[in-house]
């Protein structure tokens, strides 16, 4: 409503005795009001934009990745020295495939076998990770053996980067990762189509790498998923189970405090003293493997738990007496109160907990330092006891990376992170809106 | 195996169900005795009596096999294996282990034939199949590692058996414990009620095992360094304390580290409570439905972004801004443009903070105000009062206490954060009041020490656990106060 | 995979050099798994390494300083008896500045002078009141002394101040002058490693990125980082000559450029023959194909060895020397 | 009776839907200034809503929306100059579950003329709140538990307090649901009697379930049925001569 | 006509204190098996603390101390080896203010029989609840919305939704605290049927605060005062000729 009304308003047919209540400073405090609530959310969201914006602008281009397109010869004698037909797999597998792109790309730019400063230059252009891609390519099938066949294969960090102007082309050759005679060859392939930007699957299902242009997230991702897993599975109903213990039936006394207290400071413990719990109770005492999701999971339970308790006492406390009398009036007992009508009630808020409370814990690295989870693991882990990373320790481990093309890769990191945690809220709003009540 | 438990257990409880039934049945007439409990209260007592002890003898078997078998292990090892002192290496032993872990891998024919085959024979069997053989395995371990499957494998069966048999007899005492008036409900209500307050403990639980885990290692603390100098100390300057330099050369005052703590988390409130308690009002009592679904999760998104994120944004965009921006006041304020906030600065870090904690504010102070009645507002409308009124003098003293227990959580996370305070405020440990200056926390310090190249037993790196305690026991006497506030000050409603 | 992979645990110095070894002996010798690689720091690491042997222990603890005698003492108190130190190579400490900046020549007089707590003036122990780099040395540019040094947890600070701030103690006279004002041999020295506390010198306990981070938000900020994270960022940063000694590979591995620190991993004995491959990991590490000259590992930054004495890191390990 | 009296508020055709549900169907009716105007019914009949409609608390209902025209002093309050605020500080309101604030008896009362600053000093707040509570009946009971909870007293307390916080404002028309269905006989009398005396200054409308509550204490009678008006007219003939069949079989089947 | 029927529930002075406050001194009290008895009095005499006690609700609430004996036929509520479930499963309660539960209006009836596995089946379970809610005269009104929330309803439809769900549950005793103060007279007057009927198989304990309700309904009538009984007898002899001087002033005050 706006002020020019209300002044209208009260001008229409009133009586001169009419008494003040002070309407107009009431509305202006009224509209201040209105206005920091609308302020605050713009304020919270304008944040989120910014970081978001910080993220996205600088993660998106890792989502692509500059790929070759080269004529491999699978030469018999680098890919299978001995003949064995492919029956030899480890022989496969450990072959110089990098030998092999090497050729190609120095026969797709015409480079004399004799020029060796040229040969490096080009060589640095392919990945070492054109190993598995090449790899894969023999695998899967064994009539490669002997022929030439176009394969896509990585492109080198410094070239992404570089095709991704990421580089200062502007100082000196010295000072830059790549040089011009590269430059030129980049260019070069680009018009004949024989370098391209693809989409960077990898991202999201290789393991960890030193190299920027093959690293990826998938075992983060299969660890943080395992963890969250576990840290829901137990710490929900370990949190419920907790809460209603401690609203609905623990008699006030000295000792309920006690676990009151105690619950409200475990929230202000720091992470990396769950840490250092874990470490001692898990690994030391428990002889659970180090690294492992299992061990995580169960550290992040912890920290997560007081989040969980406090959210969800307040919630039951929330629930109005009068709808416990009535229950307890039928002749429900007091559990089947509490399971049939207070909980329900107080669902909304579980989730709310138990969504920050996730989050947390999906986002959380120091814990997992002590417990060694901070790590380099490149294989999928297949049991919860395998090692494994979560994805803000990987994101964690790119950050400190100096390597330039990993920059993008960790902004790129954050982004998977966010869907992930968007996810969960998704699920976790849609849920709540389900149980959502007013009375 | 233990599926297979529960559902015969199960199974147990649905017979047991049926034969209640035809208990009431036949004895209760139109008004015979009731049956106390409902039939599905008398299987799942049954159930309960079912599984639980036999869960536990599992979980306590299962335990204890490993111990067993290993034990068994030790006693056949050959005395020629043995160290000096008589004992099994544990490494042999952990070979031993290996070893059975990969013959475990082998097919049942290839393994059957293992028995009678030496390592060198077994070599490429494992070759084969991509199994790698640790170096130090020695032909005397593959009997014993045979030996150890087998007996694992029997001693896992005869646990099964064992297990089922004591979940029938558990059932079959659950059935003859049935009468038309037991209490299978209230039985079974203790066992669930046992339940909860087994999971209330947990909290209890990790707190003596932080308290634990922490304790040996601050006491060793305090072997180095006088308590006084810690808790008084006013100086902050652990020193490298690398190979060889060893001693405690440096000073560890808690004060510096303490004050900033409390500094940077009270800047962090003083702008997350506010903010969050405002939006929380407005998605409450403002926003319709759809844009209250749509900007409390997105506000929610703000706590689950990783903290390192929020640390740089603190130091590529909001303390470089801050600096400028106070150089740009400065400057048209006296002429010389010298940023009187410093890139890194309390306030950029209080800053940073509050914005991560507004959904700790917003996100559960909505649940709490959406659960005041409807009918203190109705009634404070009816008199005339403007919503903001209705707000500020009915619904937020009404839901003062949840509130209360919201911001305690916020302050909370706000005191355990450490990598904004990193980036943002840095790591420099002094003592200041101006809020435009670096500063630093406990926690910071508590996970630089830990993870640094200090050795780890000095007490540059030791430093870490009494900061750890004396944390704990600090909040743990800030929520001691807030508790008896909050209850000082709860008001009920309804 | 049925063998549980090598386990390592420490520096998050070496750090990126282990894993490169690790991915790469994962991807040449595929019948073992991928090693595992930690990161937490040398004395956490070496704290894991130490708390005993058997499967559930980690393997080798790779480390930026070499092992402490205390530390030695607790690994043999828990068991740990056999442990075989690997010195693998070399870590250099540079100073760098934005790469728009002007070029700088530092000696470790400048940075005592600019960064020490106390300076010499006139004979007498003054408190360093330096405000800019020009006070400090006419041939600096007048940017306000900002300089981005290691915090107190990082191996590379007891380098900075060793081979830096006592060098340049030392050679300013500040030594004496400090003896001279009263001050035990032990608490002169103490003296020449103390930084000024006011703002001048920021410590970072981060890694090298949260530095670089800074002096691209602070264009006149000086930073110390690793010779491998400079060498990568290039375009972004220009390094300054320390005695006039430009900082690379080769003036570092030949010992002309005076910052640098070695590098080790240490390795349970008693784990060799049981943990599989662990010895073809760490032969892996050790052949000139990894820290050789042209390996990979100088490639990212490592200061290789002399040839010479990689022969000798590799004929340690091969004769089974423990400490 | 009721042509004596100026029409203080006026429904024309007014109608009210909660969602897909219509629960009036246009209702009209004058309320007469400085009388008391009953609204009798079955349960479920509107007499809430329609009640709820003279001072928009109907606003605060989501989903509630409202047809017609409503005028108070011949001015729309639908109007959207009019101010809600005003409106019902003018227009109050007293609730049939009684619901006191979480807060002490004394700023239970003290809430309306804190927020209209009705009161110039403390003792004058005091006076009020002690004149509204003793209008109410109330204050004898609870003198010496001035600042004891609002919410820790009896049903008919509260619902005591509830009225007496109305009347704390001072407002013109005083709309209330109930009033009485939470209190004992003397209490019941006791508002009564004070729903007597207010008419000397306001205008009442009260919407009850008891007939004898109605005729005691209304000039006018409206008696709904199914979201409609069955009639309307002098309480007095509305008792002894209906016109409506409606209303004939209501009252005479009356037990109250 | 007292001394005609058994007795079914006995209270021997009853103490009740909310903390310092002691609401009831010793109050005794029999309870008529198959007969409705009306507790009476002035508001805040204790009526609906004394209710409570009888099926143990005040256990709930905090500070609540009971003293005194009471038993079930013959058996004392308070001793420890009484269940307290069974005990509200057998005494049946409505309360002063409707309290519906957040669900549908079949499941707020369903509940009761739900948890006490009162129905074998579907249509078991729905006869039960179309059978209460036709009891509490509800049926018609809501045939067509037995799925809609029961919060929904209006204030008296909550309360007539109330008693449905305390009769679903066919308890022996049902107490009633003031379960008509929200209704109108023809829902009021099917309750008083149903109560009527109800008293062929239950009993039934009412706190009213209408006089001439207590008269109707009640056998036997108690009045309260200040924590006390003040006078206990036939509903007839009590409303005519009773003994006691408060009840005497009490009853001709009336209003009702
Ligand atoms: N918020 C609401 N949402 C949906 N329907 C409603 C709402 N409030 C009331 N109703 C319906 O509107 C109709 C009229 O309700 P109202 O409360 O006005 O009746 P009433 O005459 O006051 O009854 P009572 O005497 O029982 O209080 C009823 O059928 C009721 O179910
Ligand atoms: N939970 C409580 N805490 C403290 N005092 C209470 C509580 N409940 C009731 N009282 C007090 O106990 C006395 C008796 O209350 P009770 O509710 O039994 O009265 P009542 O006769 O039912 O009154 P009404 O007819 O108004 O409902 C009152 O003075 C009341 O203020
Ligand atoms: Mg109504
Ligand atoms: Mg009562
Ligand atoms: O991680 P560092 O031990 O090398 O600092």
């Amino acid at each position: 409503m706006t002020d020019a009304s209300i002044q209208s308003g009260m001008s229409a047919a009133r009586p001169a005795s009419r008494r003040d209540i002070g309407l107009r400073k009431r509305y202006a405090a009224e509209r201040r009001f209105r206005f920091y609530g609308a302020a605050a959310i713009a304020i919270g969201l304008i944040f989120l934009a910014l970081l978001l914006w910080s993220v996205v602008s600088k993660g998106y281009t890792a989502f692509w990745q500059t790929e070759l397109r080269l004529p491999i010869t699978f030469s018999q004698q680098i890919v299978d020295p001995k003949n064995t037909g492919g029956k030899d797999e480890r022989a496969l597998t450990t072959a110089n495939y990098p030998k092999l792109a090497q050729d190609a790309i120095a026969g797709v730019l015409g480079i004399d076998a004799g020029d060796r400063a040229a040969l490096r230059d080009a060589q640095k252009l392919v990945s070492q990770g054109a190993r598995t891609s090449l790899r894969d390519v023999v695998m899967g099938d064994l009539t490669a053996i002997g022929q030439t066949r176009d394969v896509w294969v990585p492109a080198a960090s410094e070239v992404d980067s570089a095709v991704k102007g990421q580089f200062d082309l502007s100082v000196e050759e010295s000072r830059r990762p790549i040089n011009d005679r590269q430059l030129a060859w980049i260019n070069e392939l680009r018009e004949k189509g024989l370098l391209q930007q693809r989409f960077n699957w990898g991202l999201i299902t290789n393991g960890a790498s030193s190299r920027a242009e093959t690293a990826g997230v998938g075992v983060a991702i299969v660890g943080s998923f395992t963890m969250m897993m576990i840290v829901l599975v137990l710490s929900l109903p370990i949190g419920v189970a907790a809460s209603i213990y401690l609203e609905e039936f623990a008699p006030k006394n000295r000792f309920t405090d006690f676990i009151e207290v105690n619950i409200n400071n475990l929230a202000a413990v720091p992470s990396i003293v769950y840490g250092l719990l874990g470490l001692a109770v898990f690994v030391n005492w428990f002889g659970l493997p180090r690294s492992a999701a299992l061990v995580g999971g169960l550290v992040l339970t912890l920290m997560t738990l007081p989040t969980i308790i406090i959210a969800t006492r307040a919630a039951l406390k929330a629930v109005p007496p009068s709808i416990r009398a009535a229950a307890l009036g039928l002749g429900a007992s007091k559990m089947q109160m509490v399971f049939h009508h207070v909980l329900p009630l107080a669902v909304p808020g579980i989730l709310t907990g138990t969504i920050i409370g996730l989050a947390h814990a999906l986002g959380e690295t120091a814990p997992l330092l002590l417990i060694g989870m901070v790590a380099f693991v490149a294989n999928y882990p297949t049991t919860p006891l395998d090692p494994s990373t979560a994805l803000p320790v990987q994101i964690y481990m790119w950050a400190n990376e100096a390597e330039r093309a990993f920059v993008e890769r960790t902004s790129g990191a954050i982004m998977i992170l966010l869907v992930f945690l968007a996810l969960m809220n998704l699920s976790a709003v849609l849920l709540r809106r389900r149980f959502e009540r007013r009375w | 195996m233990i599926i297979v438990l529960i559902g015969l257990a199960g199974w147990i409880a649905g017979a047991r169900r049926a034969s209640a039934f035809a208990g009431r049945e036949a004895v209760g007439g139109p008004r015979g005795p009731k049956l106390h409990s409902r039939a599905t209260y008398h299987g799942a007592f049954v159930f309960c009596l079912a599984v639980v002890p036999a869960l536990v003898l599992l979980l306590v078997g299962l335990a204890a096999a490993p111990g067993y078998v290993a034990a068994d292990v030790h006693n056949h090892f050959p005395a020629s294996a043995l160290d000096a002192d008589g004992k099994v290496p544990p490494l042999s032993y952990e070979l031993v282990n290996q070893l059975g872990r990969n013959l475990d891998l082998l097919p049942p024919d290839e393994r059957a034939a293992a028995s009678a085959m030496t390592l060198a024979d077994l070599g490429p069997v494992f070759q084969r199949r991509g199994i790698p053989l640790a170096g130090g395995t020695e032909d005397y371990m593959l009997p014993l590692a045979l030996r150890a499957d087998e007996l694992s494998s029997t001693l896992r069966l005869g646990l099964a058996g064992v297990t089922i048999v004591l979940a029938a007899a558990g059932a079959l005492f659950g059935l003859s414990r049935i009468a038309v008036r037991f209490r299978a409900r209230n039985n079974v209500e203790f066992i669930v009620r046992s339940l909860l307050i087994l999971c209330s403990l947990v909290a209890i639980l990790t707190t003596v095992g932080i308290i634990c885990s922490m304790l040996f290692e601050a006491i060793e603390f305090f072997r180095h360094v006088s308590p006084q100098s810690f808790f008084f100390g006013t100086v902050w300057d652990p020193r490298f304390a690398a190979a060889g330099s060893g001693g405690a050369s440096g000073q560890f005052g808690l004060i510096p580290l303490l004050a900033g703590t409390l500094y940077i988390a009270a800047v962090a409130m003083l702008f997350a409570v506010p903010t969050g308690l405002l939006a929380a009002v407005y998605m409450a009592e403002y926003a319709d439905r759809r844009v209250r679904s749509v900007v409390k999760p997105l506000l929610e998104v703000l706590a689950g972004i990783p903290t390192i994120v929020y640390g740089f944004f603190a130091l590529i965009t909001v303390g470089p801004f801050l600096r400028d921006i106070s150089a740009e006041i400065a400057g048209l304020a006296t002429g010389d443009y010298a940023p009187f906030i410093q890139g890194q600065s309390i306030l950029t870090a209080g800053l940073v903070m509050g914005v991560m904690l507004i959904p700790f504010v917003s996100s559960l102070s909505d649940d709490i105000i959406t659960a005041v009645p409807r009918s203190l507002r109705d009634g404070s409308l009816g008199l005339g009062a403007t919503r903001s009124e209705t707000i500020k003098k009915v619904v937020l003293p009404a839901a003062l206490p949840g509130i209360v227990s919201a911001i305690l959580l916020t302050a909370s996370r706000a005191i355990g954060e450490t990598m904004i305070v990193v980036l943002a405020a840095g790591v420099a440990a002094r003592l200041t009041i101006n809020p435009f200056e670096a500063m630093t926390t406990v926690t910071v310090k508590i996970v630089n020490q830990l993870t640094g190249d200090l050795e780890f037993n000095s007490p540059q790196t030791l430093v870490a656990f009494a900061l750890g305690i004396t944390l704990f026991a600090i909040t743990l006497l800030l929520n001691i106060f807030a508790l008896y506030i909050v209850r000082k000050y709860r008001e009920q409603y309804e | 995979q049925s063998a549980r992979p090598v386990h390592i645990a420490g520096s998050s110095t070496v750090l990126p050099y282990a894993q490169i070894v690790a991915e790469n002996f994962g991807e040449t010798l595929s019948q073992f798994p991928t090693p595992i690689v930690e990161s937490g720091g040398t004395g956490a690491g070496l704290k894991q390494f130490c708390s005993g042997v058997g499967p559930d222990t980690i393997d080798v603890a790779n480390a930026s300083r070499p092992i402490s005698e205390d530390e030695k003492k607790n690994c043999l108190a828990n068991g740990v008896k056999d442990i075989q130190e690997v010195k693998f190579g070399y870590d250099g400490i540079v100073f760098a500045t934005d790469a728009a900046g002007p070029d700088w020549k530092l000696t470790p007089d400048m940075v005592f002078k600019a960064l020490g707590a106390k300076v010499v003036q006139d004979g007498k122990v003054v408190d360093n009141a330096a405000k800019t780099w020009k006070d400090v040395d006419a041939s600096l540019p007048a940017w306000p002394i900002n300089a981005f040094i290691p915090g107190e947890k990082h191996g590379t600070r007891e380098v900075f101040e060793t081979k830096l701030l006592d060098a340049g103690c030392k050679a300013t006279g500040a030594l004496d002058a400090f003896k001279a004002a009263g001050m035990d041999a032990k608490a002169a020295a103490a003296q020449c490693h103390a930084v000024r506390k006011d703002g001048a010198a920021v410590d970072i306990d981060g890694d090298y990125s949260e530095t670089l981070a800074r002096i691209n938000s602070n264009k006149q900020g000086v930073g110390v980082f690793g010779l491998a994270f400079y060498e990568q960022n290039q375009d972004k940063l220009k390094v300054a000559t320390v005695s006039g000694i430009v900082p690379s590979v080769e003036t570092i591995s030949n010992g002309k450029y005076p910052v640098s620190r070695p590098l080790f991993f240490y390795v349970k004995k008693a784990h060799l023959d049981v943990v599989p491959g662990l010895k073809d990991y760490v032969d892996f590490f050790l052949a000139d194909q990894m820290i050789g000259p042209d390996g990979p590992l100088a490639q990212y930054g490592l200061v290789p060895a002399p040839d010479a004495e990689r022969e000798s890191f590799r004929a340690e390990f091969d004769a089974g020397k423990t400490m | 009776m009721q042509a004596e009296h100026k029409v203080k508020m006026k429904g024309e055709a007014v109608t009210v839907h909660y969602g897909p549900k219509q629960a009036l169907h246009g209702v009209s009716l004058n309320v007469a200034e400085k009388q008391v105007t009953a609204l009798i019914g079955p349960s479920g009949c509107g007499k809430s809503t329609f009640l709820r409609c003279l001072n928009r608390m109907n606003d605060t209902v989501e989903g509630a929306k409202v047809g017609g025209k409503i005028t108070l002093d011949g001015e729309d309050i639908y109007d959207p100059a009019i101010d809600v605020v005003e409106l019902r500080a003018r227009v109050g309101m007293v609730f049939q579950k009684p619901n006191p604030f979480p807060k002490s008896i004394f700023d239970n009362i003290a809430y309306g003329p804190r927020i209209h600053g009705l009161a110039k000093s403390k003792t004058d707040l005091e006076e009020i709140v002690v004149s509204s509570l003793k209008r109410a009946g109330l204050f004898e009971e609870i003198k010496d538990r001035l600042h004891e909870a609002g919410t820790g007293l009896s049903g008919g307390q509260q619902q005591r307090l509830c009225i007496a916080r109305a009347i704390a404002v001072s407002p013109e028309v005083i709309l209330m649901d109930e009033p009485c269905s939470a209190l004992d006989p003397i209490a019941t009398a006791r508002v009564e009697e004070l729903i007597d005396e207010l008419k000397q200054n306001y205008t009442i409308v009260i919407v009850t379930h008891s007939m004898q509550q109605a005729a005691r204490v209304s000039q006018i009678t409206a008696m709904f049925h199914l979201g409609n008006i069955a009639e309307v007219g002098p309480t007095e003939k509305m008792f002894q001569n209906p016109d409506d069949k409606r209303t004939q079989d209501y009252i005479t089947g009356r037990f109250g």
